[in-house]
This record gives structure tokens, sequence and C-alpha cells, in this order.
């Protein structure tokens, strides 16, 4: 099998190369490790954990939620819940999810390079997530946090509950992104294979390159801001809160400057996988590199002049509103273009029905529906009507739900034989997906309609007539919960009795697959160098013109 | 942008006999200029850290010009100012000196100049300090604290504010170079730095050149307002 | 609660509240414009989707693929197209808001002031009233709002406007009301406990209706029912978000009703029978006398409540047995 | 790679700028200060701010180039840094269009407007002032 980089020996040459999983033992070479891999294991066990907590969370939300008035909880206790949800789901488990978990596994390993660029760093950079995640559970002990994962002033300023450690633990995190940001920026700049020129990169990597651009730049101005708001709290000094001559919309505009990127770091490496699953289950090269490629630095670039599109109704200028309008629909466009990419790609192919190909397909379904709601709520007009309602819950969980964590768990099936030496069982691993997939739409696609017929965002009880859609959705949330029990379930069978992967299961033409499963502790026994891209399989028929016999 | 080819090419690339040479790079210069970069995307990170504290300068100034130019015409000392930004520009020339040194392999050099930087550092926070107190002796503080007998129009707490939020976030950074110096002049004394390998001479260097150019700025906007 | 009555005068059909004000038509058509393009894309990516996938199913293990990696005529096609329809919706968005953002000078002036749970609606005549808006039908009303403690935000789905509230700053809305009826109001800021109970309702009458409501909100005179009028006050105010009139039902302070005349236990031990100065001192001065097991959280109404209108509000609580 | 023994190149091959360039461009440095210093006591009016930004970013670039090697170093780092600026420049632009324009369709909407229709109680000496009483009187703007 002609692979794309042929490596001097055979790849099962001395035997004394142990897989990193084995070659060293004990709690103590886990944590002061300095492999990427198993601090990618490391992250992987951290963030699931969190997104254990945070779906609880939710769970118990959408439980309060199924009758008007009291089934659960008191309001206090709603408000507390709902923030928890969204601060564990954005800090600790969607920002870190596919670059510190999938991408620190893969990306050495996809650039045929040993290791990342400052292996220290990188520990000390989930050594910062744990102390922030500790920050947040002393939060929850320490009397909750009761103002929403956004911290608006001056409600964040004036109440009672603990949002100095809560913030301080969002500043500490946001060190956690900076470190893995840098640590791949360099990595792909200066560690890649001989030969891997910038188009022959893999798409992840373009990802990541984009996602990490985002995490460097943006991330520095919430830790500003949530200390100006610390000192706020502590010193009174009039900034945010309008009692003390501040002014609440400056909070705002300090805080969505980093947000609205943020939600690009979270979505864009759930892109670089989707380019890698669609062309290796389909056997094809990806349908137009360099656009979608290009389209994941131009959404990072664009990423950062539209954040005002979260304040059409706070107080902004119109003038202000109607520029980000306009600029907000300029970030569609690379959007479009990388969707309609991927299902092209499909053309042509030989599509392997395979778990991260079902999940491929789920992808395109929810986050399809998620852009094209955007469009939405860029339109000023329909913007006046439906911000703030469930309109953009349901938008935001389309995009960051059915988009990133869709795209994780299918890149999380794909690279699990390579990190873990195990296979899943496909069948648990299909089953989820449907259930996932069912379970999704019923709960927020009721929720789109709620939203647009006035059902405003965090509301501890409503209106008898938003009574039946908040049941379906409810019901709809423990579909998706069973779903993914079925996926927790398909990983800890496939830990414990998964039959042996062989290196390269879907038959992967990257860097990657050139190495065993699970890797050696240095990755490579011999430097790979890279002679082709990294889409060109055997099945491709280079005489054909395009057409299939 | 890697350079030699395959793993035989270790050896005689220059500086990879060094001690301080990490094998998950193919050559020293490789490592170098990745080490250089990861330097400049972190001074990239404080740039935009410090752009937070300038756009509330920028907001504040728009919206109480007249507090801005009473309190600063009468409570920031231009002198104790200027002075300050002639230390760290002299630090600054002689940290540039200690990285050369370093290129060059002089040892004794290298641990002068970094003396040099450090005791400019030092004479930077006590010209900060004696200013600091004097503001707190008179009572010029931020928010709550703020009991300036004087009438000072507008939101003086909130210049305050800002006065302590600016020069204290860049004290604070000023006190994280000293110790980095501290641990560099270690380092060159023990030998360590030489033609071949002076990256963390190199990275801390870029450091202190940042902070001296957010001194730059913050010496003209907040003591020469007019 | 107010429940909505669902009057389907000029219905906004399946996904939006009946439409009952000038912008309630331009802001649906833009919504189903959207909508319908959104599904024909929609239909068009999933059916190709769908079709590809079964289409190029793996048959055999010797399956070859086409060597297609781009085609710069299909990729320049689909940015052109659809960036041309997003200037459209832009266009048309921004068209609809123009409209939103600039209040024809004839408009009724009224404020709205938002604080915790509560909305208050200053009339242009000075009356005020609580979480009830009476606007006249087919007449635009500029309401110039903002809030006393914490960000709220002023949203009446029915009339398809909605415009944060800010402390210390004025924010500015208008509306022109087409349709008779009751519309709720929810603020949609997150802005505390009972967030999800700062309902209020906007009533469209006639014009008729409208000039005799505002007379009836004008202050209590002396010649007044002071009872009946105390309990107007007690209404505007909004002191039913907090407390009940109910014996013994606790809200977020201590219930009014048989309060007066009897035994009160404050926090500092001492035990006083509630008389007229207990009453007015609480009002003006609610942190110096707090009720045993409560907390010091009610706004002072000093200068929101005096005179003639602070009888009343006493006499109404006296009422209250 | 020049070649190692040549003074002006260190063993990476990086450049080694002679020791006299570095008292040049302190000196210049001295020199802008003092011309900062000077511009703020010329009676310059609203022009002091542009110059007194533009001095300092004549002093920033000296830095660069020749202390922070800029000049003799990988055109990307260059670029990083620039990219730097420029994202900041983006932070302040879009901010300020909001701040400075909001007052463009209703001047009720501008800053300080509140606090003319609801002057804060007088300044109290100890306690904080009073929560500004709620406008009762319908403010007179906006007919």
């Amino acid at each position: 099998m002609a692979s794309i980089a042929e490596t001097h020996t055979g790849p099962h040459d001395g035997g004394h190369h142990e897989s990193y999983l084995t070659a060293k033992r004990g709690i103590a070479s886990w944590l002061t490790t300095v492999d990427h891999k198993r601090i990618g294991v490391m992250y992987l066990a951290s963030i699931l954990f969190f997104f254990f907590v945070g779906g609880v969370a939710a769970l118990l939300v959408r439980t309060e939620l199924l009758n008007p008035g009291k089934d659960l909880v008191e309001h206090a206790v709603y408000n507390q819940l709902f923030t928890l949800h969204g601060a564990i789901m954005v800090f600790l488990f969607i920002v870190p999810s596919i670059p510190a978990s999938l991408g620190n596994i893969v990306l050495p390993l996809m650039l045929g390079a040993k290791d990342v660029a400052f292996p220290k760093m990188n520990l000390a950079s989930y050594y910062f997530y744990v102390v922030g995640a500790i920050l947040f559970i002393l939060t929850i002990v320490l009397g909750g946090l009761d103002t929403g994962w956004t911290f608006y002033a001056p409600y964040s300023t004036t109440t009672s509950t603990s949002v100095i450690s809560a913030t301080f633990g969002a500043f500490v995190l946001g060190f956690s992104s900076i470190f893995t940001g840098i640590n791949f920026l360099v990595t792909i700049h200066k560690m890649r294979a001989p030969g891997m020129t910038w188009d022959r990169m893999p798409l992840m990597v373009w990802a990541l390159y984009a996602t990490s651009l985002i995490q460097v730049l943006a991330t520095p101005v919430i830790a500003i801001t949530l200390l100006l708001l610390i000192c706020e709290r502590t010193f009174g000094i009039g900034i945010f809160d309008p009692a003390l001559g501040g002014d609440p919309v400056l909070f705002q505009h300090f805080f969505w400057f980093y947000s609205h990127p943020v939600v690009y770091v979270m979505i864009l490496p759930g892109f670089g996988v989707i380019s890698e699953l669609v062309t290796v289950h389909s056997r094809k090269g990806i349908f137009g590199y360099m656009a979608i490629a290009i389209s994941s630095v131009a959404i990072a670039f664009i990423g950062f002049l539209v954040w005002g599109h979260h304040m059409f109704v706070a107080g902004e200028s119109s003038l202000a509103a109607t520029v980000f309008s306009f600029l907000t629909f300029a970030v569609a466009v690379p959007t479009a273009i990388k969707v309609f990419s991927w299902i092209a790609t499909m053309y042509g192919g030989s599509i392997r029905y395979t778990t991260p190909m079902y999940y491929v397909f789920v992808f395109l379904f929810l986050f399809s529906i998620g852009g094209l709601t955007g469009l939405f709520l860029g339109a000023l007009a329909v913007d006046v009507q439906m911000h703030d309602t469930y309109f953009v819950v349901a938008h935001f969980h389309y995009v960051m739900m059915g988009g990133t964590f869709i795209a994780f768990l299918g890149g999380l099936f794909h690279w699990w034989p390579k990190f873990t030496g195990k296979m899943y069982d496909e069948r648990l691993g299909k089953l989820s997906a449907v259930l996932v997939f069912i379970g999704f739409n019923v709960t927020f696609f009721t929720q789109f309609v709620l939203g647009s017929r006035g059902m405003p965002r965090r509301y501890y009880t409503y209106q008898p007539q938003f009574h039946t859609l908040h049941e379906i959705s409810t019901i709809g949330s423990y579909i998706l919960t069973a779903g993914l029990l079925v996926a927790l379930v398909t990983f800890i069978k496939s830990l414990k009795s998964g039959e042996k992967a062989t290196a390269n299961p879907w038959n992967g033409m990257t860097l990657e697959w050139h190495t065993e499963s699970p890797p050696i502790e240095h990755n490579f026994a011999e430097q790979p160098i890279c002679r082709r891209g990294p889409y060109d399989f055997p099945e491709i028929d280079e005489s054909a013109a395009g057409a299939r016999h | 942008m890697s350079d030699s080819h395959a793993a035989h090419g270790h050896a005689d690339a220059p500086g990879n006999n060094s001690p301080f040479f990490q094998h998950h790079f193919v050559t020293m210069t490789q490592q170098a200029s990745a080490a250089k970069l990861g330097m400049w995307l972190f001074l990239v990170q404080e740039v935009l850290f410090f752009s937070g504290l300038f756009m509330f300068y920028i907001i504040f100034r728009y919206l109480h010009p007249d507090t801005m130019l009473w309190a600063s015409e009468h409570l920031l000392d231009k002198t104790m100012g200027g002075i300050n930004t002639v230390v760290l520009l002299f630090s600054s020339v002689t940290m540039a000196l200690a990285v050369r040194a370093g290129q060059v392999g002089n040892k004794q050099h290298q641990v002068t100049y970094l003396a040099i930087t450090i005791v400019c550092a030092c004479i930077f926070l006590c010209v900060k300090y004696v200013e600091y107190s004097h503001k707190f002796h008179m009572g010029a503080l931020p928010g709550h604290f703020y009991s300036y007998a004087g009438n000072i129009p507008g939101e003086p707490q909130t210049f305050f504010a800002l006065y302590f939020c600016l020069t204290g976030l860049h004290g604070i950074h000023v006190i994280a170079g000293i110790i980095a110096l501290l641990w560099l002049m270690k380092r060159s004394a023990r030998g360590d730095f030489g033609p071949t390998y002076y990256a963390p001479l190199e990275l801390t260097g870029l450091y202190w050149h940042l902070v001296d150019l957010v001194w730059i700025f913050l010496f003209p906007l907040l003591y020469l307002i007019h | 609660m107010q429940t909505f009555s669902p009057v389907l005068i000029g219905s906004g059909g399946f996904w939006m509240p009946p439409q009952a004000s000038t912008f309630a038509p331009n802001t649906d058509a833009l919504f189903h414009f959207i909508l319908w393009l959104c599904a024909i894309f929609f239909a068009g990516l999933m059916g190709a989707t769908a079709y590809f996938g079964w289409k190029y199913k793996k048959r055999s293990d010797a399956d070859r693929t086409s060597p297609i990696r781009g085609n710069h005529k299909l990729e320049i096609v689909w940015s052109v197209i659809p960036g041309l329809l997003l200037l459209v919706i832009f266009g048309w968005g921004f068209a609809g808001y123009r409209e939103m953002i600039v209040a024809p000078p004839n408009a009724i002036n009224m404020h709205i002031t938002g604080q915790k749970w509560s909305w208050t609606m200053t009339y242009p005549n000075g009356g005020e009233d609580g979480n009830r808006l009476v606007v006249p039908i087919n007449e635009p009303v500029k309401l110039t709002m903002s809030s006393i403690d914490v960000i709220h935000s002023f949203f009446v789905p029915a009339f398809r406007v909605k415009r944060d509230v800010i402390p210390n700053r004025y924010t500015t809305i208008w509306f022109q009301a087409t349709e008779l009826g009751s519309y709720p109001i929810y603020c949609t800021e997150y802005c505390g406990d009972r967030h999800s109970e700062m309902i209020g309702h906007v009533d469209v009458v006639t014009r008729e209706e409208y000039e005799t409501y505002l007379r009836g909100l004008a202050g209590c005179s002396e010649g007044d029912d002071l009872v009946a009028c105390g309990e107007r006050q007690f209404q505007r105010l909004g002191c039913g978000a907090c407390h009940s009139v109910v014996p013994g039902q606790r809200i977020v302070g201590p219930s009014l009703a048989q309060v007066f005349g009897h035994e009160v236990s404050l926090t500092d031990g001492t035990t006083l029978t509630a008389d007229e100065d207990y009453l007015r001192q609480s009002i003006m001065d609610p942190n110096s006398q707090i009720v045993e097991g409560f907390a010091p959280q009610m706004p002072t109404f000093a200068g929101r409540l005096d005179g003639v209108n602070l009888a009343a509000v006493i006499e109404y609580i006296k009422s209250l047995q | 790679m020049a070649a190692h023994s040549d003074p002006h190149y260190d063993g990476l091959g990086h450049h080694i700028s002679p020791v006299r360039v570095y008292w040049l461009v302190f000196a210049a440095l001295l020199v802008f200060t003092g011309l900062t210093y000077a511009v703020s006591f010329a009676k310059l009016g609203p022009a002091s701010l542009p110059v007194a930004m533009l001095v300092a970013c004549i002093k920033a670039t000296l830095v660069c180039t020749f202390f922070m090697h800029l000049k003799y170093d990988e055109r990307f780092n260059l670029l990083v840094f620039v990219s730097s600026l420029f994202f900041m420049a983006v932070f302040f632009g879009f901010t300020m269009l909001d701040v400075a324009s909001r007052a463009l369709v209703d001047p009720i909407e501008g800053y300080g407007v509140y606090e003319q229709y609801n002057p804060p109680a007088a300044p109290a000496e100890a306690a904080p002032a009073e929560a500004a009483p709620a406008a009762d009187e319908a403010p007179a703007a906006g007919h």
C-alpha cells in the first residue's frame, strides 16, 4: 500500500518501543508527563467529567421547566443551575474540548513530530485548567453563582453570590487556553515533517491553526475584563457598574470581544474533524482544499469584527448595530463554503457507514440548521424580536452542541483506536448517533418555535401558552441523555473488552496512521517524510475524468 | 520550515551537542526560532491584555477630559514619571547588551549588564513606591477608598482607579521581570549561555522590552496630559 | 399572573405571536422570507447529502472513487449567490430596523422605569401605574426607559419591539398599536430571582378610554376616598411584587394584611405595635426597622411617595384586616 | 548561513549588532523622551495628544527594530507583532464607534443625559449617595 510517507525501516522494527500508555507506570508518571498524548488523554478525562456535571445541571434545568411554577427547585437555585450549566459547559468543556484533548493527541502525530514545541508548557496548560476547575467547584460550594455565564454588570457587580471565585476561575482557565494556542501555533510553524508544505497539511491542522490564532488574540481581553470585574467588586472602581459611574454596555463590549471569537474557537476544530472524517470515510480527496483551509483562517479573522450582534437591543448605538449586522453576514459566507465543500466531497466517493460517518451526517444536519438560523439573528429587524428568547438558545445549542460536540464525538470515535489501541462496538456507536440525533432535534427544534412565539430566556416559570412546547423539549432532553449514555457505554466497553486495533483501521493517509496504535512514546520510530497530499487514497482513480464506473 | 532531513543530520548541526538541546527538535536553530516565535506570541497576548486598560483609558478620557486634566496636572508628578522613563530606557539598553553578551559568549558582561538592569528595575519600583505613598497619603485612591480633600471635577475616584490599574499592572510585570532577570543572572553566572544557546536571555530581553514599550505609552498618556 | 388570551387578531401564523403593531407585518415578512430561503437551501443540502450517501455507498473493496478535488467555477458560484442573498437579508433587516429607531415627532411620550421585578409606567400627566401600560390605538407612543438597579429589557412580543432598560441611562423605543387587546410585557434581560415574574401587560384601548384612564391616574387629592386611591398607589408602585395582601402569605417581604394595630417583632429583637409612624417609617426608610426573618431588600420610596399619596397608602394598609 | 567566525553573526547565524548601535538608539530614545516632555509644556492644545502618540510610536519602533531584533529576524515575527496592534485597533475602533455615536439618532440616549434629569442627591459625606430618585417628572427632552 503506497502510503503517503515511506519510513526508512518497517513500521514494526525493534520491539523496545513501548506504547505511550505502558511505557511508564504509576500515577506520578501521568501527573508529571510531558508527552502530548498523555496530556491529551488527561484533558479528555477532565473535560468529559465536566461535560457530565454540566449535563446534569442541564437536565435539572429542563426538568424544572417541565411545568410552569415550581417543579423541582426555587427561583434562586434555578438561576444558579442555568448559570452553572452555561459556565461549566463553555469554560470547562467546549472551549478546551477538541483543541486540548483530540488536538493535543493528534496534532504532533499529524505533523510527523515527536511532540509539541513546548512540552512543559503543555503540562502547565493542563494544570492551569485543573486550578481553574477547582475554583469553579469552589464557587459551587461557596454559595453558587447566579449571574448567567455572561457575568453582565451591574448584576454581577452587585449580587451577593460568589462571583469573584468564578471570575478568577475563568481568568485562570484563560491561561490554559492561551498556552495551548501558543503551543499549537509554534508546533505547526516550526515542526512539520520534512516535505509537508502548507498545502499538504491535513485540514484538521489548518483548523487548529486558526483556532490557536483566536485563542492567543482573544483570551487576554476576557482576562483583563474579569480582572476589572473583580476590582470593581472589591475596590469599587467605576468602569462597569453605573452606580459607580461606569457603563454596563462597555462591559458587554469587553465581554463579547472575547466571547464571539471564542465561539469560533469552539466550532473551527469541529470543522477540522469533519474535514478529516468526510475524506477518510468516503475515500475521496477533499473538495476545494485551499477554499476550506483559507476559510478557516478567514472565519478566525472576521470573527473579531462581529461581536456587536450580541448587543443589537442592548443599548448599542444604531450606527454600530448596522455595521455589526453587515459584518455578521460576511462571516456566514466562509462557513457556507465549508458545508457545501463537505457535501461535494461525498460525490463520487465510496462511503463506509462507520460510526464516525454517522456523526458526520448528524453534524451536517444539525450544523446546517444552526448556521442557517444565524441569519435570522443577524438581520436587525428580526433580531429585535428574537434576541434573548429561546430562539437564541436553540440557535447556539444547534451550533455548539449540534456542531462542536457532535464533531467531537465523531473525532473521538475516529481516533479512539489510535490512542487507546482498542476498537469499539460499531452497533452501539451507531445507536448512540441515532438516539442523539432524535433527542437533540426534539429538544431544541421546539425551542425555535418557543422563541419565535416570544418565550424569553432564563425564565424559571412561564406563561401557560408555552407549556406543551416545554414538555416536548424536556422529553427530548431525556432521549438525548439516553443517546449520550449509550456513547459512554460504548467507550467503556471498548476500554474493557475492545479487540486490539490495527495501526490504520480506517486506511487513513495522514501521518498519524503511520505509527502503531497506541503510538510509541516518541510517536515515530523513524522521522516520516511527507511526499503527497493528506487525502491521496489508493481508491482514487486518477485516470477517470470523475465518472465513477 | 524544518531544515535538515533525516535523523542522521543530528550531531553536526550547530548547538546540537549543547546540554540544553531539546531532543524533540531536529536542530538547535529550529529550537531557537520556535522559542522566539513562542515568545512573540506571548507578547501578542500581553499587548491584548494591556489593550483592555487602554480601552478603559480612552473611554474615560472621552467622557471626563476635565477630571483627567485636573487630576493629572495636580496629583501626578511629571519629573518622577520622567525619571522612571529614563531609568526604564536605560534598563532596556543594558538588557539588550546583556543579550548581545550572550550571543558573543562573554559571561562577565552578561552578569554585569543583567545586574544593572535589575538595579534599574528596582529604582523604577522605588520611584513608583514614592509616587504611590504620596497618593495614599493624599487619599487619592480608587473607588470606595477615595477621600481626597480637594474637589476634582467629574469622577476622580475612577481616574485614580484607572491610574492604579494601569501602573499597578505594569508594576506587577516589572516585578515578574525582576524575578526572571534574577533567575537569568544565576544561569549566566553558571555559564549556561553561549553563541549557540542564549534563548532564555533573548526571550527575557523581549519581555523586558515590551514592559518598557508599555511604559513608553503610559508616560505621555498619564503624566503629560493637556 | 396575567394570563395572555390568545386573541388571534392578525395572527402571526405558526411561528410568531399575533401582529398588533405597525412593525409586525414587516418583521414577520422578513422572518418568513428568511425561513423559506433557509428551508430551500436546507432541503437542497440534505437532499444532496442523502442522495450522495445512498448513491456512493461503499459497494465493494474494489470501488474506485472520483479524482475530483475542486471546481473553481462551482466554488465561485456557491460563494457569490449566498453572498448576494445575504446582502438582501441585511438590507431588508436594516430597512425594518430604521423604522424602529426613529420615533415620529407627534408620539405620545411615556416613561418606563424598570426595577427588580416590576415595571412602573409614568404617563404624560405625571400619573403612574405599575406593570400596566395603557396606550390609545393607532397612535404612535414613545417610551423613554431607564432602570434603577440592574439591566432589564422591555419586550412586547405582539409589537415586535424590545430594548434593554439600563440604569443611569435612557433608552427609547416607539410603536403604534394596531389592534385592541391586552398583550404581555416580558423582561428578557436576566435580572435576578423573580426575572421570570417581571411581567406586565399593554392594554390597547380607544382614545376615550385612554383619556378617562389618565384622569383616574392623577394622584390622590384631599376629597378622594383615601383607601381606594391608596390601593391604586399600592398597585402603581408595584408593592404587590414583594408584599401580598393575603394574611400570612409571604412573597419577598412580609404580608401587609393584619399588620396595623398588631404586634411586630423586629430583627434587633424589639417588638412594637404597628402604628401609622411605623408604617411611614418602613416606607421611607425600610432598612431601619426590618421584620424578623426578612432580608433588607426593600428600596426606599422617599421622593416617590409623599403627601396625600403616602397617607392614602397607609390608609389602604390599615384597611387590610 | 554566514561563516561562524564572522563577528556579526553568532553560533546560530543570528545577527549581532555592534555595541555602539545600542548606545546610539539609547541616545535617540532619550532625545525623543525629551521631545515628549517639551511637547507637553508647549501649548499645542488639541494637537498635543496626536503628537505625543506619534513620538511614543517612534520610540516604540526604535525599541522594536533594534533592541528586539525585528530588523534582523524572520519577517513572520514582525507580522505577528503588527497583527496584535491591528486587533487592538479593531477593539478600540468598534467600541468607540458605539460609544461616540450613542446620541446620534436620539439625543436622550447619550452619555450623561440621565444625570441632567436625575441630579445625584447632595454628595453625602459618609454614606454613598442615595439611589438616584426615579425620574418622577416626565423628562422634558424628546418632545
